[in-house]
């Protein structure tokens, strides 16, 4: 029934799941404040399940598992692996902040962390609706915890109940919409799915009514415009460690899971969920891009940031079929894959820094916070100013690159509209410029506030120096991991 | 590796080396590895030029490295007649910011001297590019140290002038992004920039990128109107900043034109020359009527910097020999002689900590040394024969007169506007009698600052007895890219 | 749909309702009604009621019901595999010990944290 | 006969709104009335049988004054309720206060809608009966929570909430038993459960009593027994209603027929878990040993008896032990009824898929 | 009168429009909102179900099962983040839930 295969592709999941459990037993019996043992055995789990994907997605191939319900492909394995990796730098940057605040009480933000980071998995890999269902409630659940993990702290609470309620309904839109699918294609395989569709149907409403809950729901996880409402909220209220937690690995499975259903599964309805996937992308650049500038709180301009980038991110997707015609798609989806995986990678050396930075009782949230940050140390503040120029999309930094893919599968369309895309969207890193550069300029110009040492252990130090170095480092050579995104979506393409 | 590739490289090797040592308490030694890595940077533009082939057109020293796989992005460096002295001429002008700021930068000396160094290499990087791609690279990478240099070492109002700085040419840059995407998918995925000179091209397409280019490079230039951001950007910059900005980054954009607007869409260059040639007038003129009523000396010279980047652009858009070589000797004449009027202002403004005019007067009777050094600046910034200033201006205006004898006229009136404002302030400034107590306290130049002006006015009066090494090289490379642009792409 | 099986749940449904509402119904009106106030009033060992009855109450409650939420759906998730058990075979029974394995860390994890504990 | 009596009110008119509606319900009706009298009377003569048996065990007489041997007290005390007042407190949500009895009773009777009295005497023969019995009985919970906070009186309060967790708690114990009995009958059928129970290798040699779940199912028999004292908190899990503490709990504040429905639920609820536990463990209406005299009587009278036992263990429990602490409850529910369950669930299940499997 | 899809399909968004309504127009009680989400769940298990049935195929059962899973989970997370706001701020309306804004 279930062949040998299925159980070897998902090996690092089974991996996962099994130490998630022993992690979570074990750290009962843990009593350091620190919580060492749990940490380190955490790390080397995140460890060993990124090099497991690394060497899967190495090999290259596309496997169905367990009867078609879940895929291994290079897509899947390379964003597995870089989702273990950026879950295991959150733990590392974020640790000395938890065990500050409270947070390493108990061994709950290692165990969840790992929660989450398997539902990104089964998200990822999931290739029917019931699977990629169940990977993102995992995920989504994991996070609500997690961010309302800080018991005592008013705002935070608050975060969790606000993110749970809106990604609640988020998933009760994204199902309602799955369930419109099924009733029309009568099937909740992705292939099966997409094999209906082509051939035609007569329920092309419904198709499109479900489809539109289903963008919706989408959105609402990626958090674009207009359904961004708890990003800022959740990223301010939340403790920094877990902001990192929902900001980072989280976006790589939200990319897949948007790729397996509206790419892998509804293709052929690709005009239909492209406009609405450029309204979207539209408003969220313009939004996102315009509260920035108005916020004081570092976290809260992060997060708006955050919905341009995602903004843009959707631009990619928008780009993949003109006119019916799919010939841009492995362009298009690459480049939205890799602007992604970079944006993962430079939003965890930001909060690598912010985190840092907090320590007891302080928390470094402010704007200005940051200020004279080149004279308290160096070295952070050009971790942090390559971040800021990587996100604005100023070259050599690698987030250059990315607005240059996305920014190339939208002109290569050929067409006005997406060449007024285009045009739209730099203008609008242009003002997003603006608010990056904002936080140079306080980390350079402005005289330092406060004096007080920033202390860190040797692994986040070189952890951090190690990030900041990737984002500059890809972007003067960002070919190796332009070839990954390209052969993993020509690989999924087929 | 190449001789270009170790011209840009070594510069940034050793800016890289300098941001790694940290702590002021080892000022003396970052100073010195900075004036190593300088000269270094220098050292390895020397061979370049001594090897370069004469008579030619095509690129030399070409290396090309398939660099990023997915887009057919190449490193691919060559230069030609046209990029030749550009090298050099940075490299020189980060040896003199280097010297220049060696004992007024007290505070992280290690991130001045490294953002410089840095600067340079990708400055160096930009003339040397031959895949647009690392054209933009380079291009977009050198706003990131200049506004540190500005904002973290600019004057009391650095940061609105780093953000206006960085900010105005993003804008521009950004636009030229989509089209130079536009021409990769053109050419069927390619960022050759020599495939793109043979591109054919549709009459509108022309006209868009050529407008694409002019928002990047107008701004860099900057050409009248968008030059609003230079004079503010002057007046905070440090005295190095302003220097490189002027004597370098100004070409960058004057430089684009040349590699990208006019061979890539040469229908719409000569459509729209008389927009380009009006607007390069109305700098010349009125740019140089605005710098006359300057209080500020930093702001008069970078008024009169629009005004001179104006009879570069001048030069190319007439389309012959004369005024393209004109305004290529312009450039590199410019490099030295603005380098060296803000190192000027910045000698004065070290002693006395004031920019206004009104503040000084007489500084001769106390500098006479540097008073003399100053003359001969101002004589080369208002185009002096026997200066570098000359040559250039003089190969325009005679190109204009070719063109269209109105033209000409115009261009010829500014001598008389930028002869009237230089003096002047050199008349304000340098002459009579001390005009208060802080001139009267004034020192003379001391043994650094000597060095500095004599090597600027080594190169300003050398180039203006013997321009011919300057004109030479860029002979073929002139010629060809001449008759490149008169051959119509449409069709 | 044959829904014909459900009609005499439905009905059982509203008799047992009816069972309920018609005593009250006949004490109502067979038995005396004399209110006043200390008869009205919530019982309280012959104190005054001094705060609303409907106060805090023990966090351990909540915890019980959400455990219980839990638990109960994973008895319904056991209920047609039980049925089933003869068919699947076991593949079915193996699959329900990782199942069932990792409901008993959270278990493990629950008990050790205390949350089963009273006083 | 059951169904000549259908078809003859199925012939009274032609029309199809008699053939098509009303005369189903009201047959439908007519069946539950019949399921319903024998209930009513054996929950009211259940209190007297519990006040007789106590008697009995603390060697005193029990209630002897009301009609022979005290036969008619129960009559005597319904009539006693019905006359009293029906207080309403102030201070109490008034809908929902009355609202409180009747989802209390309500689901205690609706469950018996599933409960087979013979391999076909049963109201609604769905196939999945257990699970709607467990359904409807899940509602229970429901009338307490309900009574005790539209009482707005803190004992009230706090009995609905002991008692609701209690019930809740203990629910999932017995949860895992009934999965415990549907993984070896391989069916949610009432009926089929019963009959399973009359297979194997003892009903082959004609033990069936050997036969029945409850011995290889011992363990889980035990904890559904306890279980089911707890879920109708019954002693000696009634601290809900202790006197001692909190008077009686939720139904502190309730007086004459309120009260009474109340009771009515704790008493049909109890009979409800017994006949359950007759049918799952006890092998329902099968003779416990398969000869022809026993075959003889009834299946109802067999399962009559064994509900019958059942019922009067619960009181003979109630006389035995010391009321629980609170405390006690809820750790012998999760802590050791729990785990229990969860591993003779595995044990079981790991039987039935080995090669000694005796559950065909 | 016979039941089709199409009734199945109309209580289904019946449901959800009333969910969704519960969550934007409540202003006052987050249990009110806990419970509107679970409600929206029931909506998308009434469609499952009933395509299930129509479509005569297993799989949208299957779903429903998790999906009832999922949302006891939800609720049990709801309702410790609700215990614990509650703790934190002593209330629970939705419109005091204001500590975050910008």
């Amino acid at each position: 029934m279930i062949d040998k295969l299925s159980w070897v592709v998902a090996y690092p999941e089974l991996l996962l799941l099994a130490m998630a459990c022993v992690i979570t037993l074990v750290d009962l019996f843990v009593k350091s404040p620190q919580r060492g043992g749990t940490y380190f055995l955490t790390l080397l789990t995140l460890g060993a399940v990124a090099v497991l994907h690394a060497v899967y997605a190495g090999a290259g191939q596309t496997i169905m598992g367990f009867g078609g319900m879940v895929v291994s492909d290079p897509m899947g394995h390379w964003l597995k692996c870089f989702a273990a990796v950026a879950v295991m730098v959150t733990l590392v940057y974020g640790r000395g902040y938890g065990a500050e605040r409270g947070l390493l009480r108990g061994g709950e933000w290692f165990s969840l962390s790992l929660f989450a980071l398997l539902g990104m998995f089964v998200m990822i890999s999931g290739h029917n609706f019931l699977v990629i269902y169940m990977g993102l409630e995992l995920l989504t659940l994991s996070s609500y915890a997690l961010v309302a993990l800080k018991r005592d702290d008013g705002t935070a609470t608050e975060a969790g109940m606000k993110y749970f309620v809106l990604g609640a309904l988020a998933s009760g839109f994204l199902l309602y919409g799955l369930s419109m699918m099924y009733g029309a294609t009568g099937s909740l395989d992705v292939a099966e799915v997409v094999k209906s569709v082509a051939a035609g149907t007569e329920h092309r409403q419904v198709l499109i009514f479900g489809l539109v809950f289903i963008v919706a729901g989408l959105a609402f996880k990626l958090g674009v415009v207009p359904f961004h409402m708890w990003v800022p909220d959740v990223y301010h209220g939340a403790p920094t460690s877990i902001t990192l937690m929902i900001g980072g690995a989280p976006k790589l499975a939200a990319f897949a899971i948007v790729i397996r259903l509206l790419v892998e599964g509804l293709l052929p309805l690709a005009v239909d969920w492209q406009q609405m996937l450029a309204v979207l992308a539209v408003v969220s650049l313009l939004v996102g891009n315009l509260a920035a500038i108005a916020q004081t709180n570092l976290k809260r301009m992060l997060a708006f940031s955050t919905i341009a980038q995602m903004g843009f991110m959707l631009l990619g997707l928008v780009a993949g079929v003109v006119g019916g015609n799919g010939n841009n798609m492995a362009n298009a989806y690459s480049a939205t894959m890799f602007y992604v995986i970079t944006y993962v990678l430079t939003t965890l050396g930001t909060f690598g820094v912010i985190l840092l930075l907090s320590r007891q009782g302080f928390e470094s949230e402010d704007i200005s916070d940051l200020a004279g940050l080149n004279q308290r140390s160096p070295l952070y503040a050009a971790v942090m100013a390559v971040c800021m120029f990587s996100l604005a999309g100023v070259p050599p930094m690698v987030g250059f690159y990315a607005k240059l893919s996305v920014l190339q599968a939208l002109i290569a369309s050929s067409q006005a509209f997406y060449i007024g895309l285009a045009v739209f969207a730099v203008m609008m890193s242009l003002i997003g410029a603006f608010y990056y550069l904002r936080l140079v300029k306080v980390m350079y110009f402005d005289a330092p506030t406060q004096t007080a040492g920033i202390e860190a252990g040797m692994d986040v130090r070189a952890v951090l120096s190690l990030n900041g170095a990737l984002v500059l480092g890809l972007g003067i050579l960002p070919g190796g991991l332009m070839a990954i995104c390209a052969h993993a979506i020509a690989v999924l393409l087929g | 590796m190449g001789l270009l590739s170790l011209a840009i490289w070594t510069p940034i090797f050793f800016g890289v080396v300098l941001l790694t040592l940290g702590k002021d308490e080892q000022a003396g030694m970052v100073r010195w590895i900075a004036l190593v890595g300088a000269l270094a940077g220098l050292a390895v533009t020397l061979p370049i030029y001594a090897g370069f082939q004469l008579g030619t057109a095509d690129m030399q020293f070409v290396e090309k490295v398939l660099w990023i796989e997915r887009f057919q992005i190449h490193y691919h460096l060559g230069v030609d007649g046209i990029s030749l002295w550009l090298l050099p001429l940075t490299a020189f002008i980060t040896v003199i910011v280097v010297l220049a700021g060696w004992e007024v930068i007290t505070e992280r000396v290690n991130q001045y001297m490294g953002a410089f160094l840095i600067l340079s290499g990708l400055m160096i990087g930009v003339f040397a590019s031959l895949d647009a791609m690392l054209f933009y690279v380079f291009f977009e990478a050198t706003l990131i140290p200049m506004y540190l240099i500005i904002g973290i070492w600019g004057g009391p109002n650095k940061i609105y002038a780093a953000f206006k700085f960085f900010l105005y040419t993003l804008l521009g840059s950004l636009l030229m992004l989509v089209a130079l995407i536009y021409l990769y998918n053109q050419s069927g995925g390619s960022f050759d920039l020599l495939t793109w000179h043979k591109l054919p091209l549709g009459g509108t397409a022309q006209t868009l990128l050529f407008f694409a280019f002019f928002a990047a490079f107008a701004v860099k230039v900057p050409m009248w109107p968008v030059h609003t951001w230079l004079p503010d950007v002057h007046v905070e910059a440090p005295t190095g900043g302003s220097a490189v900005l002027a004597a370098i980054m100004l070409k960058l954009g004057a430089y684009g034109f040349l590699r990208f607007s006019m061979p890539i869409a040469p229908d719409a260059s000569h459509e729209w020359a008389w927009l380009m040639i009006a607007l390069s007038l109305i700098a010349v003129i009125y740019v140089g009527l605005v710098a006359m009523v300057q209080q500020d000396m930093k702001k008069l010279v970078a008024y009169s910097s629009v005004a001179h980047m104006g009879f570069v652009t001048l030069g190319f858009f007439v389309f012959n020999d004369l005024g393209m070589a004109g305004a290529i000797v312009q450039m590199i004449a410019h490099g030295f002689v603005s380098a060296a009027m803000f190192l000027g202002i910045g000698v004065l403004y070290d002693r006395v900590h004031s920019r206004q005019i009104a503040d000084y007067g007489g500084v001769v009777n106390t500098m006479p040394k540097f008073s003399a050094f100053a003359l001969l600046f101002v004589m080369a910034n208002c185009g002096l024969p026997g200066t570098a200033g000359f040559v250039g201006e003089w190969m325009v205006i005679l190109a204009a007169v070719k063109a269209n004898f109105w033209i000409g006229l115009a261009a010829a009136s500014a001598l008389i506007f930028g002869a009237a404002y230089s003096l002047w302030m050199f008349k304000r400034v340098y002459l009579g009698a001390p005009g208060n107590h802080h001139v009267k306290e004034l020192l003379d130049i001391n043994a650094r600052e000597f060095l500095i002006m004599a090597l600027l006015a080594v190169a300003v009066l050398y180039m203006g007895i013997h321009p011919k090494p300057f004109t030479d090289v860029m002979d073929g490379s002139v010629a060809e890219l001449l008759r490149h642009v008169a051959i119509s792409k449409l069709n | 749909m044959n829904l014909d099986q459900y009609l005499p749940v439905l009905l059982f449904i509203i008799v047992g309702i009816a069972v309920g509402v018609l005593p009250q119904l006949l004490g109502y009106i067979l038995g005396p009604n004399k209110p006043d106030a200390e008869k009205n009033s919530p019982y309280e060992c012959g104190f005054e009621a001094f705060e609303d009855a409907r106060m805090k109450f023990d966090v351990r409650y909540y915890l019980v019901a959400i455990l219980f939420i839990l638990f109960d759906l994973e008895i319904a998730f056991l209920f047609p595999w039980a049925v089933a058990l003869q068919d699947v075979g076991a593949v079915g029974f193996w699959s329900v010990v990782v199942f069932l394995g990792i409901l008993v860390v959270g278990f493990a994890y629950e008990w050790k944290k205390g949350a089963l504990d009273w006083e | 006969m059951i169904d000549a009596m259908y078809n003859g009110g199925l012939g009274l008119f032609a029309a199809y709104w008699w053939t098509g509606i009303v005369w189903p319900v009201l047959w439908a009706l007519i069946k539950i009335v019949a399921v319903l009298a024998p209930l009513m009377g054996a929950v009211a003569y259940l209190t007297l049988w519990e006040r007789k048996l106590l008697g009995w065990i603390q060697v005193r007489h029990g209630p002897n004054r009301v009609g022979p041997m005290g036969l008619l007290q129960p009559i005597a005390d319904a009539l006693k309720l019905l006359t009293k007042e029906l207080i309403q407190p102030t201070a109490a949500s008034k809908g929902l206060f009355r609202l409180g009895p009747i989802m209390a009773i309500m689901p205690a009777l609706a469950a018996w809608v599933a409960i087979p009295f013979g391999p076909d005497a049963i109201l609604a023969n769905v196939n999945a009966g257990l699970l709607l019995i467990m359904a409807i009985t899940s509602i229970e919970v429901y009338g307490v929570i309900i009574a005790g906070w539209a009482s707005n009186s803190k004992y009230a309060f706090l009995g609905a909430l002991r008692a609701s967790a209690q019930m809740v708690s203990y629910e999932i114990a017995m949860g895992f038993c009934l999965v415990v009995v549907i993984m070896v009958s391989g069916s949610l059928h009432l009926g089929e459960i019963v009959a399973a129970q009359g297979r194997g290798m003892m009903a082959d040699l004609g033990l069936t009593f050997l036969s029945w779940n409850w011995l290889p199912l011992l363990p889980i028999f035990m904890v559904y027994l306890i279980s089911g004292v707890a879920e109708t908190n019954r002693h000696p899990f009634d601290v809900v209603e202790g006197e001692a503490e909190i008077v009686a709990g939720h139904m502190v504040e309730y007086s004459g027929m309120g009260f009474a429905i109340f009771f009515l639920a704790e008493y049909a609820s109890m009979w409800l878990v017994s006949i359950l536990a007759a049918l799952m463990f006890l092998g329902g209406w099968l003779p416990p040993i398969d000869s022809d005299l026993l075959n003889w009587i009834p299946g109802w009278i067999w399962l009559g008896i064994k509900t019958f036992l059942v019922v009067s263990m619960f009181i003979w429990i109630r006389a035995t032990f010391p009321r629980f602490r609170y405390d006690q409850i809820m750790r012998l529910g999760w802590k050791i009824f729990i785990p229990v369950t969860l591993v003779w669930l595995l044990v079981i299940g790991g039987w039935m898929v080995s090669p000694w499997n005796i559950f065909k | 009168m016979t039941l089709t899809l199409t009734h199945f399909l109309t209580l289904g968004a019946i449901l959800f429009t009333l969910s969704v309504i519960g969550i934007f127009l409540n202003r006052k009680n987050l249990i009110v909102l806990l419970m509107a989400i679970e409600l929206m769940l029931l909506a998308v298990n009434m469609n499952f179900v009933a395509f299930s049935h129509y479509l005569g195929d297993m799989h949208g059962q299957v779903f429903v099962f998790f999906i009832l899973t999922v949302a006891a989970a939800e609720s049990a997370i709801g309702l410790a983040i609700l215990v614990l706001l509650f703790r934190n701020k002593s209330s629970i309306r939705v419109d005091e839930l204001n500590a975050l804004k910008g």
